[in-house]
């Protein structure tokens, strides 16, 4: 075990993914020299060659639709999104593509493909680079979405992710990169399965169900509340789809109480799925309503420090969301 | 006459079966797939209009610019990336009429998508045809990466793929130049320019005369040639392939072609198109000018003709039996491959 | 007031507008000489010219952002996306821009626009012809999104969009144009506000709530379940974003049963949406998991008849999910 | 010297003030905006460095060309579409420093954004400037949009949009292109090439020496002026805006110019650019290379220099004293204007 920023464990599993293969190619905007707008490629360039790691012109579309021929052709692309509020261009590419050329042609063809993505708020962003956009994909079938929160997820899940026959979203939270900091198991391959949840602490009193970022609000705020005598039991959801609704309703059957929490706007966000589905099929176990706190259903997250307080989500305002749900 | 006018025409007479060293067996056997191709394509509309088939997408007019451009790349090693008109192209590439008419029916055992894809949504992976989808010039990327894969990989494949010049208003197109130039990657770009996309005539989606003229602007050639001569575009072809084979980059090569049907069975082209124009269309119909063009070089006698049209004539026959016969897709498959299975 | 086929009301609608103010314009792939694909914008080139009935070259992207240039320089344009499998490449025109341009100025620019997109399944479109795409958008704060079931609000909905100083996603479902009838009043200036749903039907055994086709599936399944005693409470959602919920929980709490239906794949669908609010605000008033009856989770509609039947919700897959929820 | 390199020289030797029928008041109008933005844009780096603002993106070695073009507008008819470096464009387009401080300081009184917006996103419906979002290239197609309306309301308005060369990769700045030529529309695309796409040099974004040889193959003329130059710069646009308002359509406009600092205060350029590199861009600075031409024509005396330096200065101290005095924002605030609200 070493411990790890979470930006590296990220780094780590690209690293090692493109020493054991060589089929595995990255690629984006500024993922060579300047080794990305974060860092997370850095080094990689220098190591593996400009024909592996590429600097791409300007062009989402064209970086998602080149790494499907690239996968066609035989390669493993693991395209960078610079920021998540710039993959849009890259909609169709990976909706009508990459998504469906499994179902289309009825397994002839297959698309093996990651998109890492960095995401998120809190980070003086403002409107175009903080965006949350799981909602938007999670709908679509033949995608998987993964969202680590710990080093050791994220280096696990990335190395699962890149070996996965079909196209993989990784969201990355970028306010994370160099705040989060963990274990991760420095021997042998270490990969984490996509789909499975993780229970990250057990309590009986309600159930916190987040990802990314607010898998660690959520745990301060289960320490604040545990401190009041409320124990939350607080899952960290890791995979949007596939989903693990088994983790989720086990959850809800122990605490009888939901709070579904993320950063994306609260209408037609992700959590609206996973509310509904805890009402639909673990209505019997619930003691009150299936709650959610999101973003506010502004775009995005504004810039001015009030305002984007106001905008996160973090352990205050969680905790306090807890405190009325405990109370209901 | 002009200088230029004369060196087009010069280069135009150059361009022979001789010049081009092609055998009276390659002539005919290009001949004999324009005729498959439209004989398919007819079958495919008599499916629609006898009730059989929901929709035709057809690929009439094409096959001159199909057949020129696909006989030039090794079909066995090069890959080709389709659209919707590619009946020709799919064809010379290895599928067999029964599998096209099996897509037009939606069976079970359409190879290109065991039903699930509308008509016209060609691809075979064994024939290294990509899976084809609706949205247009989305495939133009993927050809791309495909040719990005055969350098980093070294396998020499070069990847061909085929659009409307409508297609080419749309983003990735541009997208799909601008990455293959810098590259210089093993990949042509074959437009086929039918005057319309849908009912809009090529003067109100570009400014130029030429989707060709594109090209230089992000440093790839640009060539267009006259789809209703196979010859030509078999020429043209030929000089991209070996341009790419030699690593020297993209071409992106533009045929001019007629097309002789409405855009689909959904579409009735008299709305937007004169009487006029529908004519001419019939008369610089590639099958018709090959057809002409192999009596004139003596490579085509009535009974090599007749004999040919037999034989197309027993394959469609036989084709359009087998995909008869073939099943309906069961919906118990229907949410399969959503993802891949795990393997035994 | 006068019998009127959905498609008649929606051309109607179009041609009384541009009438009303010369500054709307209709624009998109073969809506001019051609009259549209499915014949909507017939008739308007030839009464109102080439420069505001726009045969545009065919990038969806280019159709909705030289449509945010004409909204800035004073025109109202109506887009159409031929079908809505087509309008991903616009995804960061409308998501990025149409949608922010109001809240990033502080009010200082906006963008009135009506896109008008045909979608839905039931056509034998297949994979890339009979889409819904409802859950993209109604999650975008800044866009509108209305599904119109009956001709009148068709029309009235439209007009409404086209009078909004906000982006609108009109959805109009392709298989409704020449199958569904209804009055239409004739005289005067028929509009229908953008916001309320409307009880078609009611009942005291359970809620529908659906849109577009699916609430023609949904009264024909009510008039089969009322036959067997069971009445229905049919809520057409009509405004999926602004979303009603008073009427939504008012039905919800006479009847205490909850059926969502949708055509659109139910993983992160917009039944989530209505689900996950009836859960959280309507916890009391329910006796029964708030169910939601959609899409199977493959992409999009599957082509052979058999494939298409097996997608498609239709009335009696509603019925039969009526009476298992009755019974619950 | 071949002829072709005569002749270029000879071109620019043209470009004079008294060619271009400039009085000195409007040269040292031109001096002084450039003046006003490099200030402008070093109080800015300077307000990050001290922590008072998060962020900056920064205009320098882009004066030049900015100045050059907006200088041939009409600026009370004309519209601006700008980008994140449009410093120089938009104080010129009217917007005065103290403005351009409170966007950098995301203060309630910002009146591009209300605080809501990165640093660097200009707007300001008065005055015709378009509100600007992150998405690269997406601008482009709005300018188009706005050239259209124009057209179709007679209103003579033309529209100037800025980007960089990066962003001419994307597919919205070709279908723009495409677009505008088809409607010869009012609109002059003007592309800021610096060399970079943050670290992506041109020779990775691109397969030609220049983004304006992307023009021919669309319908329009394209030029490249060198903005080192600010009459070079001028003189192209001010052909462009003419034939503009003649009627006669759209011009890409490409203007070489150095980046003189990172892409922002996020990034590192030593990491990827040469010493070299770097120092050279510092020699061909648009501001000092001006500075020199306007003293060799003899209209920049030192004493006028101080007193526009002096000017400078003070309205550079009250933009910033008016900025850093006004309020943030009020959280109460933050919901408002997702959509319209009802009038009174
Ligand atoms: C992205 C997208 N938009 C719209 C359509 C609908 N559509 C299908 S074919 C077509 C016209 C294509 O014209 P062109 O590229 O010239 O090809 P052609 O059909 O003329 O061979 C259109 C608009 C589509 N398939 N994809
Ligand atoms: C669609 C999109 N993708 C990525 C980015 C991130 N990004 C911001 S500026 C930039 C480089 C732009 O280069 P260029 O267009 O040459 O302009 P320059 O900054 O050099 O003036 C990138 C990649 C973005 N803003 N938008
Ligand atoms: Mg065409
Ligand atoms: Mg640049």
């Amino acid at each position: 075990m070493a411990e790890k920023r979470f930006i590296d464990a990220i780094h780590d599993a690209l690293h090692e993914e493109m020493a054991r293969d060589e089929r595995v190619i990255v690629l984006g905007e500024d993922v060579g020299r300047k080794g990305g707008v974060f860092g997370v490629t850095e080094g990689l360039y220098e190591q593996f060659g400009e024909a592996r790691v590429l600097d791409t012109p300007l062009a989402e579309s064209m970086i998602i639709g080149v790494s499907i021929g690239m996968a066609v052709g035989g390669l493993i692309p693991v395209p960078e999104i610079q920021f998540a509020d710039f993959i849009h261009p890259a909609f169709d590419q990976i909706v009508s593509e990459a998504a469906r050329l499994r179902y289309r042609s009825c397994n002839d063809f297959g698309c093996p493909m990651t998109i890492r993505v960095p995401f998120g708020g809190g980070v003086h962003g403002a409107l175009y680079h903080s965006q949350s956009i799981e909602a938007f994909y999670a709908h679509v079938p033949g995608l998987k979405v993964v969202v680590p929160y710990t080093p050791a997820d994220a280096k696990g899940l990335l190395k699962s992710a890149i070996r996965d026959p079909d196209p993989v979203l990784y969201l990355e939270h970028k306010k994370m990169y160099r705040m989060v900091r963990g274990e991760v198991p420095a021997a042998g391959d270490h990969t984490v399965p996509i789909g499975p949840a993780v229970v990250r602490r057990t309590g009986r009193d309600l159930s916190i169900f987040a990802y990314g970022l607010m898998v660690h609000e959520a745990l301060q705020a289960a320490t604040v509340l545990s401190a009041e005598g409320i124990e939350a039991d607080v899952v960290d959801v890791r995979t949007l789809r596939p989903l693990d609704t088994q983790t989720i309703l086990g959850s809800v059957q122990r605490t009888s109480r939901a709070l579904i929490v993320h950063e994306d706007n609260r209408f037609g966000g992700f959590g609206a799925e996973i509310a509904a589905t805890i009402a639909e099929e673990g209505f019997r176990y619930l003691d009150a309503p299936p709650t959610r706190l999101c973003g506010p259903d502004v775009p995005a997250v504004p810039f001015s420090p009030p305002l984007e307080d106001w905008f996160m989500v973090d352990a205050e305002k969680i905790a306090a969301a807890a405190r009325r749900l405990v109370a209901y | 006459m002009s200088a230029k006018e004369a060196k087009a025409v010069r280069t135009r007479d150059e361009i022979t079966p001789e010049t081009l060293g092609l055998t009276h067996a390659s002539l005919l056997e290009m001949y004999y797939c324009l005729r498959l191709a439209r004989a398919v394509d007819e079958r495919m509309w008599a499916l629609q209009r006898s009730g059989k088939a929901a929709f035709v997408i057809s690929g009439q007019g094409h096959e001159g610019a199909q057949v020129g451009a696909v006989y030039a790349l090794d079909r066995d090693r090069d890959w080709l990336v389709p659209f919707y008109r590619s009946v020709a192209a799919v064809l010379l590439k290895g599928m067999p009429p029964a599998e096209l008419f099996l897509i037009q029916l939606g069976r079970a055992t359409d190879p290109s998508s065991g039903g699930r894809q509308m008509p016209g949504h060609y691809g075979h992976s064994r024939h290294k045809i990509l899976s084809t989808s609706s949205p247009v010039a989305t495939q133009v990327l993927h050809a791309v990466g495909i040719a990005y894969a055969a350098k980093v990989r070294g396998t020499g494949e070069v990847a061909l793929t085929e659009l409307g010049e409508g297609a080419t208003s749309e983003g990735d197109f541009n997208e799909a130049l601008n990455f293959a130039a810098v590259h210089r990657l093993a990949v042509i770009f074959l437009v086929e320019n039918n005057g319309y996309a849908i009912s809009v005539p090529v003067s109100k989606q570009m400014a130029v005369p030429t989707v060709s003229a594109r090209a230089a602007g992000f440093g790839l050639p640009g060539v267009t040639a006259d789809g209703s001569h196979v010859l030509h575009v078999y020429a043209a072809a030929r000089e991209a392939v070996a341009r790419a084979r030699r690593g020297e980059g993209p071409t992106l090569l533009e045929v001019t072609v007629p097309r002789l049907t409405a855009h689909s069975s959904d579409d009735r082209q008299e709305k937007y198109r004169s009487a006029d124009d529908i004519a001419h269309s019939k008369e610089i119909d590639p099958v018709r000018v090959f057809t002409e063009e192999l009596r004139a070089w003596g490579v085509l006698t009535e009974e090599r003709r007749r004999e040919i049209e037999e034989r197309v004539r027993r394959e469609i026959d036989l084709g359009t039996e087998i995909a008869e016969a073939a099943p309906l897709p069961d919906p118990s498959t229907a949410t399969r491959y959503v993802y891949a299975e795990p393997g035994p």
